[in-house]
């Protein structure tokens, strides 16, 4: 049985005009458990806290309710002082009879009774109270940054700029991701190489950053402060160490017909390639598929002319397992598959083009030189048709529901540049709605309109149609004329839809971070965490997170940084100790638990049990208290009651449901 | 029959199972009973007939802490029952060596006998294999004859279809009996009134005993110790000394068996009031269809439960007001 | 010899329910079952059975005992009073009647329980004879004759008639209050004859007349303790309790305390030795299986029960369990598996 | 209020969330917004700690009405919680308006930290159904009512 | 009531489609081949829809125009589909011709030579039964 002492605060006048606080203490004593009470002017002055601690220590006090103001204002308070008396914080309890009563009441005797009953209801649940222990659990001081784009780059530079070890890794031979492949970036219209070129120079120099090019994750363990990872760094079959970068293997290997990537398969490469000119590392990796050493055992002319002796054919994957306190995603985006768009002819003519194909085309190191050709026949082109949200806010199966955020801005870049190299070309765009918030956005489509001419027409293109001679039939609407146009064009480009990166569903699992149906990471909160995962210890930068231009990415990835930070910085990690706890004897093992747990804070383990002495083992719930955050989903979802929320629990809520309908 | 007992006896001979879970013929022509059979001499004792309505799935929860292989013998709708226990990790797939057995109904003895049938000496008709679609019944007060489709389960006439949704191999012919639409009584008992269905309600359950019977026979029902066993809610509870006890207990034992319920029907089939208890989660079910998208429960071992998923475009609790 | 045509039994019970309460078989929502007499309720005679035995109207499946109220610091206790009025059951089998010997064997020997003999003391039993008895009844087994039951009052149905035979004092002073409304007919006798003989020849044809509880008595106890046969039988149980809470003479009950706001209602309820909470003490339970709690069952009514109660035994083969168990296992079965293990042996 | 049956009054239980409802309360109380005292609160951290079982309760030991708040969805401190809670409240509902349980003896309302005035709304628009439904006679025991 | 609203929900729930999806991004305009015969757009539909001005809806040419080629329906990316909801209107007009629906025998006189041999074929695909 417990001791409980009941201390109920007139707050000046606030309560106790309203509510007779001397009745409630004397009504208190009625109660089961209840030893002590009374009632004082200001509870939460020192005088107040005074009080408490003199009955806890003269009275041996096991519990305490304080019948005072909201338990968001002065919890924290009285559970300071209780522990500074002796008493475990979580023995305290709070009846709500101001805002919930004294405030909102005008009769005295309702009042009253009302504050009565919610002292009872308090002091039931005190009554099953149990003394709970913050737990503490170590932060490994190293981050991990998935994702070697701008977002990556950015927020690994970030950590590592604050002092702490990180490790980017990136799934193809090179980091620098999507913004690398662009030519120009808007508003300003800075080449894109020049910006991000030296972002990328000085993360591979940066002495705290640790980067693992061609590797990808492989298994994730761990929580909070102490993850786990399994990094599988795939073989390149070049000597990282020996290699030079001379690039001589790459101008004599006689196998020259796989696809580019980097260009977005608009031209092909060599069987051993480094993706760019400027990758990093610039070290190239053989791609099995395509070389004939691999595919027929002759060849190996690239080991020959290796003037280190940098090929290594016999080269295996290699596991690297490695802690870290923090996780940052980063894995970017990519363009939607257009096989359900069969009206705009994407498949069937190569002069339409997606528009970060029309990237590659307009880049001095793309496929053309950075010539305006088309791919067709390399003719130049004279009339340029632009379509907007392909693929975008579709709500049928074939494209995405969401806006993808950066189409308007590049599509007006692409459209003022080439008015500005070629004015002889003239551009139309075809558009829904032009989206242009953002500092200087708008301002820059204008300039494309009035400055450069470009032609907008509001009303989507409804089919592309190749024609005979070449050239491509638009059939479109212009809703403000009330007309249906049919135009030809030499090239069409698609302001292709974005979505994430098709590996992030994988990953998100690995972390337990949760995703939604469109493959995006899940923020813990939309508005006040935005760069967060709901599970602790992994973080969110750039598009991984929703569609965004590379200044959100990059505010986004230091943000993120930031977050990671302030948690590497930490030594030990206080967790809450309201966490859910399993019943072994209850639990049947059913997963129900696991599947509504935002956290990943359940996992499930085969234990011995005694149940009343039948020993046996049972597979059986298991919660991680550094994770779990204490929602109670689990304690509904479980049918058996083996789940339960410590200073929630199912008694005392139960408790509190029959002292107020007594 | 002879097929799955020579099938049982095949298996057991060449080890790939260690016994054999089936039905023993009874001492009456309707009272088979669960059984293990572990040696081919026991098997002389198999029956698979009309009246083995019993669903087998829960019993492998025990069977899979067994040594070796259990050959277990499925209905159609048992399937279900084992593919959800599979899904909640309470049975081991490897344990189980599954033979879907056919169905053409299953009989119940309970609604034989409310049809003024007493003294039954013997039945013929209910073999699985014989096409006969009416039962002649021999009774000490002289010969009756039912038509097989008034002497099946409830359960059977709203049958979900005679597929086995797994197994190892299938024996034996099936017969679809379903003549009647699942979601019909559940319809009808909506359209009352709600004093109306407060007293329908209220006459079924006040004939529960608290046997538990339901509870114990029901698949989804596996917990180890039940909450209204347990004192972890206060709700310990042996009998009912109110009316509301028999309502708490049929509520909270559908909703916790909600969007889990293959709608196997054994709760119905075993209670010995004949509370048709079936409606309870048959409720559910039709909510979760027509508010969260068709969903049946066994049908896969992987897809996420009504109840633990949810979507942004969920209906408000208040629809219940609204749908009238 | 009394009689009475069928189509006037509701004016007899209105006669009795004048004086004092009726219990018999009314039908509701398409079971019958044993329930206060009352106008609009639908008498059932003809089911031979009722779900659950008569036992409720002496041993009520749950019952106060006395209630705790608190006001303040003050606390108060109220035993609950003991049944002071009259009342008649209607309808029970000579299983039924016999049921309550067994369980008068329980609560009436020291200490009585004051709660069961205040009933019995009040109750007056009207017992009809079975007019047909079905292939799940087995009475005779133990010596019961089901077309003469031992009750305060004997009752056969012989065509539109009933012929109605007070056999003890208290079924002497009932006919009494309720005679106006009977014929004497002393040619009776007769009828009633030939209906015993002719339940006494179907009786005969049913399948577990022969039932043979050889080797079952209040000595057997190692004997059938300790066989392996309980390992085999228990396997199907599902450990509900349909066999406890259908049977006329399990006689377990738990106590249990209630809360209802400022006060706190200790009452009993049937319990069942099926069920794993069964007996739960502090340091846990005394019988851990399944097959300890099947066993426990079965070993009570026919080895325990005889051993102390001069080989009485505890069942009295109404066959309710044999109807009602949802896996079809019954005492039957266990009787008869042992026999079987006997014959090998 | 239309108080025409003067002796019932009602019992009320409120599970409020800690992060959105609570402090909504909180701040009808800090705004001096009535609602009458019949409504009780209980805080629990998120709507998905209601357990069907605890409504139950309440109307077992004698509530004639209970309210479930929580963060509006999509705001939920727990991301996820209020999903959950929203359908389980919706099937639990659908049962008790099939065993024939009064529409309107609960509720679920969304209602933010910053939703002083919907929280008094709601609490008086809530416990002025409960009047004209009277009190709950369908799902109490018994022995709570003497 | 009014008589236009009751005919525009009628349109709605003859054709399951809600017009409040659609974006006016026009592409069921852009993509019909019979667009320039009619004086109601494909897009505007949705407005009159919206609206409630079914009366010019149906006594618009653009209802007898369309072709039930249905590429607005398979390329709308809102799920909106003009196509069907032109479809209900024409349903609503045949409805209104009170019994509903019409017997073989008065079709022939009904025909008008100038409509184009698809419409009729759709049209009995759809109001058959």
């Amino acid at each position: 049985m417990q001791r409980i002492g009941v201390f109920v605060c007139h707050c000046g006048s606030n309560i106790a005009a309203t509510v007779d606080v001397s009745k409630v203490a004397e009504t208190a004593l009625m109660e089961p458990g209840v030893v002590h009470a009374e009632d004082y002017q200001y509870m939460c002055s020192e005088a107040g806290q005074a009080k408490i601690a003199a009955a806890i220590q003269e009275k041996g006090l096991t519990g305490i309710v304080v019948c005072s103001c909201s338990p968001r204002m002065h919890e924290a308070t009285f559970r300071k002082a209780a522990e500074r008396a002796g008493l475990n914080p979580y023995m305290v309890e709070i009846a709500n009879i101001r805002e919930h009563c004294s405030w909102i009441h005008k009769d005295m005797e309702e009042a009253t009774k009302k504050a009565v009953i919610l002292m009872r209801a308090a002091v039931a649940k005190v009554n099953l109270n149990t003394p709970l222990q913050a737990g503490e659990s170590r932060v490994t001081k190293r981050a991990l940054v998935i994702g070697g784009g701008i977002a990556g780059i950015q927020t690994a530079l970030d950590i590592a700029d604050a002092g702490y070890e990180v490790d980017i890794v990136e799934k193809t031979p090179s980091i620098g991701g999507r913004m690398s492949q662009l030519d120009k970036t808007f508003p300003t219209l800075d080449c894109s190489a020049c910006i991000l070129t030296p972002k990328m120079v000085e993360a591979s120099a940066h002495e705290k950053i640790n980067i693992y090019t061609y590797s990808e994750v492989e298994k994730v363990s761990g929580f909070v402060g102490d993850f786990t990872v399994d990094i599988r760094k795939k073989a390149r079959c070049v000597d990282m160490d020996k290699c030079t970068g001379c690039g001589v293997c790459q101008e004599k290997c006689p196998s020259k017909k796989a696809l580019s990537e980097f260009n977005r398969g608009l031209n092909t490469r060599s069987a051993i390639y480094t993706p760019f000119a400027q990758a990093i590392p610039n070290v190239p990796v053989i791609d099995r598929e395509a070389c004939i050493k691999f595919k027929t055992g002759k060849c190996g002319i690239c080991s020959k002319v290796c003037q280190a002796g940098a090929i290594d054919y016999e080269q295996k994957d290699e596991i690297i397992t490695e802690k870290y306190g923090a996780i940052v995603v980063a894995t970017g985006f990519d363009t939607i598959n257009l096989d359900k768009y069969d009206e705009y002819a994407y498949s069937q003519s190569k002069d339409v083009i997606t528009s970060l194909e029309l990237e590659r085309v307009m880049n001095a190191a793309g496929p053309t030189h950075g010539h305006l050709e088309r791919l067709s026949d390399g003719k130049a082109p004279k009339e340029i048709i632009f379509i907007q949200c392909v693929g975008s806010r579709c709500s049928d199966d074939r494209g995405k529901p969401y806006c993808s955020k950066i189409c308007c801005m590049y599509t007006a870049k692409h459209a003022m540049l080439i008015r500005d190299k070629y004015p002889d070309v003239n551009v139309t765009v075809f558009y829904i709605d032009v989206r242009t918030p953002g500092k200087n956005f708008d301002e820059f489509y204008r300039r494309a309109v009035e400055q450069y001419g470009v032609n907008y027409i509001k009303g989507q293109v409804g089919k592309v149609i190749p024609q005979p001679d070449g050239k491509l039939l638009v059939q479109g609407s212009d809703l403000l004329d009330n007309r249906q146009i049919l135009k030809e064009a030499d090239m069409v480009v698609l302001a292709t839809a974005i979505e994430p990166n098709p590996d992030v569903r994988k990953i998100a699992t690995m972390l337990t971070a949760s995703i939604d149906t469109n493959n995006f990471l899940t923020e813990a909160h939309a508005k006040l965490r935005p760069v967060e995962s709901p599970t602790a210890g992994i973080f969110l930068s750039g598009v991984c997170q929703g569609p965004k231009d590379i200044p959100e990415t990059v505010a986004q990835a230091g943000a993120a940084a930031v977050k990671a930070i302030g948690l590497l910085a930490k030594d030990k990690l206080l967790t809450n100790p309201c966490t859910a706890q399993s019943d072994v004897l209850l639990c049947n093992g059913c997963s129900t638990c696991e599947n509504v747990c935002p956290y990943g804070a359940i996992s499930y383990e085969d234990k011995e049990v005694n149940d009343h002495g039948i020993r046996e083992t049972r597979r059986v719930a298991v919660v991680n208290n550094a994770l779990c955050q204490g929602c109670g989903a689990c304690t509904v979802a479980c049918p058996s009651g083996a789940m339960d929320l410590q200073g929630f629990s199912n008694r005392q809520i139960i408790a509190e449901v029959d002292a107020i309908c007594r | 029959m002879q097929a799955i007992i020579n099938r049982a006896k095949e298996l057991l001979a060449d080890g790939t199972v260690a016994r054999v879970l089936g039905w023993k013929a009874g001492d009456l022509p309707y009272n088979p009973e669960p059984a293990y059979f572990e040696t081919e001499e026991e098997l002389k004792d198999f029956v698979y007939n009309g009246f083995c309505g019993a669903n087998l799935s829960k019993y492998m929860i025990e069977a899979s802490k067994l040594e070796g292989k259990t050959m277990v013998c499925l209905k159609p709708c048992d399937t279900y029952s084992f593919n959800q226990l599979l899904k909640e990790h309470r049975v081991d797939r490897d344990k189980a060596y599954i033979v879907g057995v056919g169905c053409k109904g299953k009989l119940d003895i309970e609604r034989i006998k409310k049809q003024g049938i007493k003294g039954i000496e013997s039945i013929e008709g209910a073999e699985i294999s014989d096409e006969a679609e009416t039962l002649k019944i021999q009774t000490i007060y002289g010969e009756k004859t039912l038509p097989y489709a008034d002497a099946m389960l409830e359960r059977c006439h709203v049958c979900k279809g005679k597929e086995h949704m797994v197994f190892d191999e299938q024996i034996g012919e099936s017969k679809e009996t379903k003549d009647a639409e699942r979601f019909d009584e559940v319809a009808k008992i909506e359209a009352m009134s709600p004093e109306e269905k407060f007293a329908f309600f209220q006459s079924e359950l006040s004939k529960c005993i608290r046997c538990n019977a339901c509870r114990n026979a029901c698949p989804a029902c596996s917990c180890r110790k039940c909450v209204f066993d347990s004192n972890k809610f206060d709700s310990s509870q042996k009998a009912n000394a109110d009316s509301f006890e028999e309502k708490m207990f049929h509520i909270i034992r559908a909703f916790h068996v909600a969007g889990r319920c293959t709608d196997c029907g054994e709760c119905s089939r075993v209670c010995p009031q004949g509370i048709p208890l079936h409606l309870f989660n048959r409720k559910f079910i039709k909510d979760i269809d027509e508010l969260y998208g068709e969903y049946q429960a066994g049908e896969d071992t992987d897809s996420k439960a009504p109840l633990t998923n949810y979507t942004f475009e969920d209906a408000e609790p208040s629809i219940v007001g609204k749908r009238g | 010899m009394y009689k009475i045509a069928k189509e006037n039994l509701s004016a007899l019970f209105q006669l009795i329910a004048d004086n004092q309460e009726l219990y018999l078989p009314v039908k509701s929502a398409g079971q019958t079952n044993f329930a206060a007499w009352s106008k609009e309720a639908e008498v059932d005679l003809d089911t031979l059975k009722t779900v659950k035995s008569a036992k409720d109207a002496f041993f009520p499946q749950s019952e106060g005992l006395y209630t705790v109220k608190k006001e303040g610091k003050k606390m108060s206790i109220e035993p609950e009073s003991l049944k002071e009025q009259d009342f008649v059951v209607f309808g029970m089998k000579a299983c039924d009647v016999k049921g309550l010997e067994v369980l008068d064997n329980v609560f009436l020997s020291d200490p009585v329980d004051t709660f069961y003999a205040a009933r019995r003391d009040h109750g007056t039993i009207v017992a009809m004879a079975c007019h047909e008895p079905e292939e799940t009844c087995f009475c005779k087994v133990f010596g019961i004759d089901a077309a003469n039951p031992a009750s305060d009052v004997a009752v056969w149905t012989v065509g539109e008639d009933l012929y109605w035979k007070a056999l003890t004092e208290k079924g002497e002073a009932l006919t009494e209050t309720v005679k106006e409304l009977f014929a004497d007919d002393e040619a009776g006798e007769a009828a009633v004859d030939a209906e015993k003989e002719a339940i006494h020849n179907i009786v005969e044809k049913l399948p577990y007349m022969n039932l043979s509880l050889e080797g079952w008595n209040g000595n057997a106890l190692s004997e059938k303790f300790d066989s392996p046969i309980w390992e085999e039988l228990y396997k199907p149980c599902l450990a509900c309790g349909t066999c406890t809470f259908v049977c006329p003479t399990c006689q377990c009950y738990d106590i249990k305390d209630y809360t209802a706001g400022n006060s706190v209602s200790r009452y009993r309820c049937w319990d069942s030795c099926m069920y794993s909470d069964f007996t739960m003490m502090a340091h846990g339970n005394n019988r851990t299986s399944q097959m300890q709690r099947f066993r426990q069952r079965f070993m009570h009514k026919l080895v325990y029960y005889p051993a102390n109660n001069d080989g009485m035994y505890s069942c009295v083969g109404c066959g309710r369990c044999v109807e009602k168990c949802p896996q079809a296992l019954n005492i039957v079965k266990v009787v008869k598996a042992f026999q079987n293990q006997g014959g090998e042996k | 209020m239309p108080l025409e049956n003067k002796e019932f009054k009602p019992k009320i239980v409120a599970f409020c969330c800690n992060w959105c409802s609570y402090a909504g309360a909180d701040l009808a109380g800090s705004s001096r917004l009535t609602y009458p005292a019949d409504v009780k609160i209980i805080r629990v951290p998120c709507s998905c700690r209601v357990n069907p079982m605890f409504i139950l309760r309440a109307f077992e030991k004698g509530a004639d009405g209970v309210i479930m708040c929580g963060c509006h969805p999509g705001d939920c401190h727990y991301s996820t919680g209020n999903y959950y809670a929203r359908r389980r409240m919706t099937l639990l509902f659908s049962m008790l308006d099939y065993i024939g349980v009064e529409n309107g003896r609960t509720r679920v309302e969304w209602v933010s930290a910053a939703e002083g005035v919907k929280f008094s709304d709601t609490m008086n628009s809530f416990v002025e159904k409960i009047y004209s439904l009277g009190e709950n006679v369908r799902l109490g025991d018994l022995r709570c009512k003497q | 009531m009014s008589s236009q609203k009751k005919q525009a929900e009628l349109i709605k729930e003859i054709s399951g489609v809600n017009p409040l999806k659609c974006m006016k991004c026009g592409k069921c305009s852009a993509t019909c081949p019979s667009y320039n015969e009619m004086d109601i757009k494909p897009h505007q539909f949705v407005s009159y829809v919206i609206n409630e001005d079914i009366e010019s809806l149906v006594n618009s040419k653009s209802l007898w125009k369309c072709l039930s080629c249905f590429a607005c329906v398979e390329r709308c990316p809102r799920d909106v589909k003009p196509g069907k909801l032109i479809d209900a209107a024409r349903q609503v007009v045949v409805r209104q011709k009170d019994q509903n629906y019409l017997l073989a025998d008065e079709i022939p006189e009904l025909i008008d030579p100038d409509l184009p041999q698809q419409l009729l074929v759709s049209a009995f695909r759809r109001y058959r039964r």
